[in-house]
């Protein structure tokens, strides 16, 4: 298992060379990126964290995935900091045998991630900079697992 | 203790972080004394049911215990992902 | 929309530069890799396909994902021919808006793929060759979408 | 028309394509005219739940019309993925 909190860029190619290792069959990795707003004006997203719990948090989550699903490997990887659109802010991958479980697995950290870690996004544009509200939608997604 | 503000609780405060001498024994004992300290506070902790709350880096409730923490950290909902 | 039938490997990370494009904030990959069998002598899996339906069988999967799901980008790569354990078989990449319509089209994708694309299965061990046979889940799978 | 054989299906017939000249309006009339041809064909054919069917590389049912067919394709549930 591996968690990085970072806020320089990562390589998804780099990270998956060798992830997964002998007798896993399925990989599913899921990449965030930034995109642009509605109204196509956003210059940046700035991406607050609490340095102390970020990594606790997301080692949490992911350890949760492993004794949930028989997993091979898992990959976090979360970017902090001012962000443009088009670029990447994190990812997570998971190795299993079934690609059932490296599916579910993966959909669980994300849905954990949007909502336990502890990251704040902030939309800045050339005229405002407003924070991001959580979505009902996606504390609601907690509740199917 | 240490107590931790992260986003627009930080904002509205108007600092990341200060230490704070407090009597309080849970966490929502806490937030009424801060928010008798002046309006930024009253207006940052206005609606709880907006904040979440960490003691020692673990989410947890306002009615949690802090006899004994260490850092007591208040934020909005999370939008990590 | 990128359809790649091919004996040759693949580069998951050539194929996800430039993927997605402008807007797409969830991308998901699924890769499938030939796992050793329970004994471990898995010499190689030969995989056998329908060359004039391989194509347009996946070109149609594709393609009724993109109808079904939000997806700004959607590939295909699946492989044939002899391939040792730890080669990588296929992949399916997708892009959307949002991680759900991601995840949902990638699931639909490999599922349809198990069981409605041309490809067979053949297990080389040091003693042995067996077709490996479809399975009741995999075809049960279908029945969610 | 072409009849093709994949994966068994092509082993068992020991062959992976013919040319067919046929009568039957059916696949299954299809696949009953081969069983009678030889044993390799009654052993291929045996058990068509274990069969799938393509006709001008789409998939279909033993119960599919041929008439027009240029290509009728006979092989195991497929494996892929």
């Amino acid at each position: 298992m591996r968690v990085l909190v970072q806020d320089s860029p990562f390589d998804l190619a780099a990270e998956m060379t060798g992830f997964g290792g002998d007798g896993m069959g399925a990989i599913v990795t899921f990449t965030g990126v930034v995109r642009n707003n509605d109204r196509g004006d956003l210059v940046a997203m700035d991406i607050e964290h609490y340095p102390g719990m970020t990594q606790s948090a997301l080692t949490r989550i992911a350890t949760e995935a492993s004794a949930r699903w028989s997993l091979g490997d898992v990959l976090v990887i979360h970017r902090h900091g001012r962000l443009e659109p088009g670029e990447q802010i994190m990812m997570v991958a998971t190795a299993s045998r079934h690609r059932k479980d490296a599916f579910e697995a993966a959909e669980f950290l994300m849905d954990y991630l949007k909502s336990r870690a502890p990251f704040w996004k902030k939309e800045i544009t050339r005229d405002s900079a407003d924070w991001v509200a959580a979505r009902d939608e996606d504390e609601a997604a907690l509740g199917r697992w | 203790m240490d107590v931790l503000y992260f986003a627009w609780v930080r904002e509205r405060i108007g600092l990341p972080r200060e230490k704070v001498e407090t009597d309080a024994t849970t966490v929502a004992e806490l937030v009424a004394e801060l928010r008798r300290r002046e309006e930024r506070y009253e207006v940052a902790f206005a609606d709880l049911s907006a904040l979440r709350v960490a003691i020692d880096q673990e989410l947890t409730d306002f009615d949690a215990p802090i006899s004994g923490a260490r850092e007591v950290a208040f934020f909005p909902p999370m939008t990590g992902g």
